[in-house]
């Protein structure tokens, strides 16, 4: 692991040479993101409470989601960018270094600039905990910690996925993103607003849902149409996807190194 | 260990699926045969030549013997692993340049990427450091290694990559075209090194070039690869002999008008100047000399071996005729 | 009749050949469109009594039938003819054997009518299709009435044409009679704001000069801000003017033409 | 002019040509889409009939149109002259005998119009076939004036990106506002959220900005959330706008050539 420290800072450090253009992609992640917490906040002022979901209830869920998409998506920055890596043909230097391949990907792109999305879903989590009407001791901090964590692990699934999926085709690529960004920007709000089909998409198949609306929905005492135990899926799902996104990488590796490429 | 490289029916076969037509006419599938079977042997120290016209598979055969591509077919034992079941060991004992595509950091200094590449291969500091301090004393790039690597010419980046590829002492050194695009004088420093690298240090080294000069000044030993095949494996006067033992003869004629013997090539006359290729084992030189001397007169001759990119680029041509 | 049709051939291939400038024009014509309707929509908020005779939708309808003849109503010289002029070789045309005034009337028809066949028809749809008080609207039984008075507006608007052309027999340099003529009818023609709009005094006097003839009567017609006893009055008004034009035409060229032989050409 | 459409051409022939991301493209734009409508529709189903004047049906057809027109808000300027101007091209544009201004801003509305006849058919055809609820719905009387204002609007666009472009002159790497103007203006365009669900002062203070006049105002006229009277005002601003931002343009440009030569291009 060490080398993908290494790797990561060096990235860094190449970065910290245009430093005009690493400030300004900073803003512009995080302008991007004030964007979607602004749409939250300008409907929750027009609008007032959602459903029985009051402002406060859905910041927290905005929160969590963010924060875990800004971690996973600053870790596996180099996965965004991956295409490009196997169309320039870099992918076979990567194979000629002794040390894994997904680490060196990874750490070949350390995105410092995804942080400004972190500071709105911080702002919007700390934000929502501070006027929830329900209690919130350590134990809800600790499952609030433990869905953002599930939510990095699931995230990095779905980027190594897509990652993976380059090895075969690299067009349409762009389809991917409207499924994490998508994911993203509908899993700020609690799921049982979705239409069946479209619920049940975000909660069996991209399974968005066990991060925050099933676990939030717990914490703040909302009866579910769901089985109590679902609420404590988080690990469970960003531990499937992150498995998934695994055997998809190699299976992918798999592949360009069997004359496929 | 008597091979240090060994190659046994190696088999690639890509399918390639052409896009259809129409958009909606189905992609033809079509089975390209890269390599079709080929074996060699290469021994510890040795210097070799791979040479082919493009697309006969020659880094095809690079990525299979550096681990990156799995076979179709075939088997093959470098330093005693197979290449791609082994990946990680064994890309700790090659070292591959890549002509053109540097390895290092764009952004950071020379010697930044030296150090990630101590951490990647894991090498001991202090080993690191007096094999770095000798190869950048060997290559002359002392004064580089505090500049980003972006800011610098191609010669240079390409003296610095080959650094960085012996930084883990290599057994073997994969060289994929390293003098193409250089200057002159690069490639003449590039050809000293390598060549330096192999006699002292016993680096076996496998060169792939479409530079006959490469191939000449350096290679002791040659594989020549076409369609797929291993067409030869040899010295360089024998690849001119494959290629038909063309000898030239350039003279200065006299008065007398210029008439050839059977066999005899005319490839230049400008005034008084000639240049006649002919087969010494077809028409003796002398031959060809004494009937010149008697028609046109000969005031100066000089007979020369044909270049060598002539020789082979005529060898590619039929080649291509064969295929076609 | 044949050179007239020849005439309105190429001057319809003149304008298909810019198709883009002719695609600016029309979208000109939509803006000035909607900037009308803006103000007239203002005027009739704040002093609805001011207009009589003339609603707010007759005057957006108005507005919308100007802009699509606005080619065809606005006044301007047979400009190749007037450098002809200058420049002498007005004897070849001289020369012709058809009668100059017959000529100079068909090729001064021809130049109005392109344009018109080519603006109005979408124009005239856009401002059908356009929604509530903006939409284009005329009652149907005015349409025979209106078409013709529109004829016989074209037909006064060469006439005149003609004789601004022939007015340079005299003044020779063509500019004076091109800028002023054109500025004085578009105020008194209704072309910049329907006659409508104008105190009761100086309408009555705009109304009875051929400017009016032109533009305002035709789409007075059309928008049916008049009852057909005041339609037919127009239509007759009209005919005079049509036809005093036509003969003051026909005598101006005469003499202009005798004046310029005994110059020499 | 002619060039003008021949540049739409290669651009609508690029936008083809990478036929798999223009189709990713829609499919993102649909599945954003469908995302913001259930969103919306969960607010209004809090007992909220109208919304800043926007009922759910409209708002249902405002998300629709508004990511349908996604690709036509100014998100940056003409791509190859920020390359042009790295690696000093730059000097034979400059040397070109066309106005600058004219040739930067036909290819602005080329990239701007491109989008238009690739992206917007689909979405709004996929918007069309949805079920109750979801379905694009829109009243003929305002398609016209709606589809002029659209037109307007995609004008203003192609003077945001002529300024944009002309903005390369100072930061050359195209790194500098120029990044971050497009993202605050498409959110105050009411493309990240319509401005009919912000607060009543802010919502009236952005429409008065430039940014409004190229999404808000044609989508406010299409879904039919105004009567004529405000869509007038609407296009009157347009009209101001695009006036006001092609002044800017070209000053913009001047001295960005002035500032271009002294360095000596």
């Amino acid at each position: 692991m060490s080398v993908y420290f290494k790797l990561s800072l060096a990235y860094l450090r190449g970065q910290m040479q245009h430093l005009g253009s690493f400030a300004m992609s900073v803003t512009r992640n995080l302008i991007s993101s004030v964007g979607d917490a602004l749409r939250l906040v300008l409907l929750g002022v027009s609008f007032g409470a959602m459903g029985r979901w009051t402002g406060a209830q859905i910041a927290v869920l905005y929160g969590i989601i963010t924060i875990s998409f800004a971690v996973a998506s600053a870790l596996g920055a180099g996965l965004f960018s991956f295409s490009g890596v196997i169309r320039r043909g870099d992918f076979d230097r990567v194979l000629l270094r002794p040390c894994g391949t997904l680490t060196q990907v990874l750490g070949a792109k350390f995105d410092l600039t995804r942080f400004g999305r972190l500071t709105t879903g911080v702002v919007g989590l700390a934000w929502g905990i501070a006027r929830l009407d329900t209690p919130f001791g350590a134990a809800q901090a600790a499952m609030t910690a433990l869905c953002v964590f599930s939510g990095v692990l699931l995230f990095l699934g779905i980027l190594m996925i897509q990652g993976g999926a380059c090895f075969w085709t690299i067009e349409g690529m762009e389809a991917f993103n409207a499924i994490t960004y998508g994911g993203v920007a509908m899993a700020s709000y609690p799921l049982e607003v979705y239409k069946g089909w479209l619920r049940d998409l975000f909660l069996y198949v991209i399974p968005l849902g066990c991060l925050n609306y099933l676990p939030c929905a717990v914490l703040f005492g909302k009866t579910l149409p769901y089985p109590l135990f679902t609420a404590y899926l988080a690990p469970v799902a960003g531990g499937a996807y992150l498995a998934l996104g695994l055997l998809v990488w190699r299976a992918g590796v798999r592949r360009y190194r069997s004359a496929g490429a | 260990m008597e091979h240090i490289i060994s190659v046994r029916d190696l088999c690639v076969h890509f399918t390639v699926r052409k896009k259809g037509k129409t958009m909606f006419s189905p992609r033809e599938k079509t089975v390209v045969r890269a390599l079709d079977g080929v074996s060699f042997d290469i021994a510890p120290g040795e210097f070799v030549g791979y040479i082919g016209p493009n697309g006969a598979g020659k880094s095809t055969t690079i990525k299979c013997l550096s681990g990156i591509l799995t076979p179709t077919g075939g088997h093959i034992a470098v330093l005693g692993r197979v290449p791609w079941e082994e990946r990680v060991r064994h890309v700790a004992d090659i070292g591959v340049v890549f002509g053109q595509r540097t390895q290092l950091w764009w952004d950071l200094p020379v010697e930044d990427s030296f150090e990630l590449l101590r951490d990647i291969y894991k090498l001991d500091r202090g080993e690191y450091e007096r094999t770095k301090a000798r190869l950048v004393e060997a290559i002359d790039i002392g004064e580089l290694l505090r500049t980003p690597v972006r800011q610098l010419s191609l010669g240079q980046r390409m003296r610095c990559d080959l650094v960085a590829s012996l930084l883990h002492r290599p057994k073997i050194l994969f060289l994929d075209e390293p003098t193409i695009g250089l200057d002159a004088v690069s490639k003449l420093n590039m050809r000293g090194f390598v060549k330096e690298l192999n006699e002292k240090e016993g680096t076996t080294v496998l060169l792939t070039t479409h530079d006959m000069d490469d191939v000449e000044t350096l290679c002791r030993r040659l594989l020549l690869i076409g369609h797929g095949k291993k067409l030869m494996d040899g010295t360089v006067d024998d690849l001119r002999r494959m290629a038909g033992t063309k000898r030239v003869l350039k003279a200065t004629v006299g008065e007398g008008k210029v008439t050839l013997p059977a066999g005899a090539v005319l490839t230049a006359h400008e005034g008084r100047r000639i240049e006649v290729a002919f087969d010494p084992e077809a028409l003796p030189a002398d031959k060809l000399v004494l009937h010149l001397a008697s028609t046109a007169g000969l005031t100066d001759m000089q007979v020369v071996a044909a270049p060598l990119d002539e020789t082979v680029a005529a060898l590619y041509r039929r080649m291509a005729e064969v295929e076609a | 009749m044949s050179t007239f049709r020849a005439l309105l051939k190429t001057a319809l291939r003149q304008q298909l050949q810019y198709r883009s400038a002719m695609l600016v024009g029309i979208l000109t014509q939509l803006v000035f469109a909607f900037i009308y309707i803006m103000v007239y929509m203002a005027y009739y908020t704040y002093s609805p009594g001011a207009a009589q005779g003339m609603t707010l939708s007759q005057a957006v309808s108005y507005t919308w039938i100007n802009q699509a003849c606005l080619r065809m109503m606005s006044l301007s010289g047979l400009v190749e003819i007037q450098e002809m002029m200058r420049d002498g070789r007005i004897a070849f045309e001289l020369a012709r054997p058809a009668d100059l005034h017959g000529m100079w009337l068909s090729r001064a028809l021809a130049v109005r009518l392109a344009p018109f066949a080519l603006h109005a028809p979408l124009t005239i749809a856009i401002g059908l299709l356009m929604p509530g008080e903006m939409r284009l609207s005329f009652a149907l039984e005015v349409l025979p009435a209106g078409l013709l008075s529109l004829g016989m507006a074209t037909l006064l608007s060469a006439a005149v044409t003609v004789l601004m052309t022939a007015s340079c027999f005299w003044t020779i340099d063509s500019n004076g009679i091109n800028r002023l003529l054109p500025m004085v009818a578009k105020v008194c023609s209704g072309n910049l704001l329907p006659l409508a709009f104008y105190p009761a005094g100086v309408r009555a006097v705009l109304r009875a000069l051929p400017f009016a003839a032109i533009a305002d009567a035709p789409m007075r017609i059309l928008v049916g801000a008049c009852t057909a006893r005041e339609a037919a009055a127009t239509l007759a008004m009209q005919g005079v003017w049509l036809a005093a034009l036509l003969a003051l035409g026909r005598v101006v060229t005469g003499c202009g033409v005798r004046r310029c032989m005994v110059q020499g050409g | 002019m002619r060039a003008f459409f021949s540049m739409v051409k290669t651009a609508l022939r690029q936008q083809l040509q990478y036929r798999s991301a223009m189709l990713a493209g829609v499919f993102t734009q649909l599945v954003f889409g469908l995302i913001l409508i259930m969103v919306y529709t969960a607010f209004y189903d809090n007992g909220y009939s109208v919304m800043g004047g926007m009922a759910l049906g409209q708002a249902v057809s405002y998300v629709w149109l508004s990511q349908g027109t996604y690709r036509m808000m100014p998100w940056s300027g003409i791509k190859d002259v920020e390359a042009m101007m790295r690696d000093g091209r730059i000097a034979f544009e400059l040397a070109r005998p066309l106005d600058l201004y004219n040739m930067w801003f036909a290819r602005s509305m080329a990239m701007r119009t491109a989008p238009l006849l690739t992206n917007l058919p689909l979405v709004l055809l996929a918007a069309c076939l949805m079920p109750e609820g979801l379905r694009l719905t829109l009243q003929p009387a305002w398609l016209v004036l709606g589809a002029l204002s659209l037109g307007l609007g995609m004008l203003v666009s192609a003077a945001m990106t002529a300024i944009l472009t002309g903005t390369y002159f100072w930061t050359i790497s195209g790194q500098g506002i120029n990044r971050i103007l497009p993202m605050i203006g498409s959110f105050c365009a009411g493309n990240i959220l319509p401005l009919a669900f912000f607060p009543e002062g802010v919502r009236f203070a952005l429409r008065m900005l430039p940014f409004a006049s190229m999404l808000d105002a044609p989508l406010r006229i299409l879904v039919g959330t105004v009567d004529v009277r405000t869509a007038l005002s609407v296009i009157g601003l347009q009209l101001f706008w695009l006036a006001a931002l092609t002044a800017l343009g070209r000053v913009v440009l001047r001295a960005g050539v002035k500032k271009c030569m002294v360095q000596g291009g």
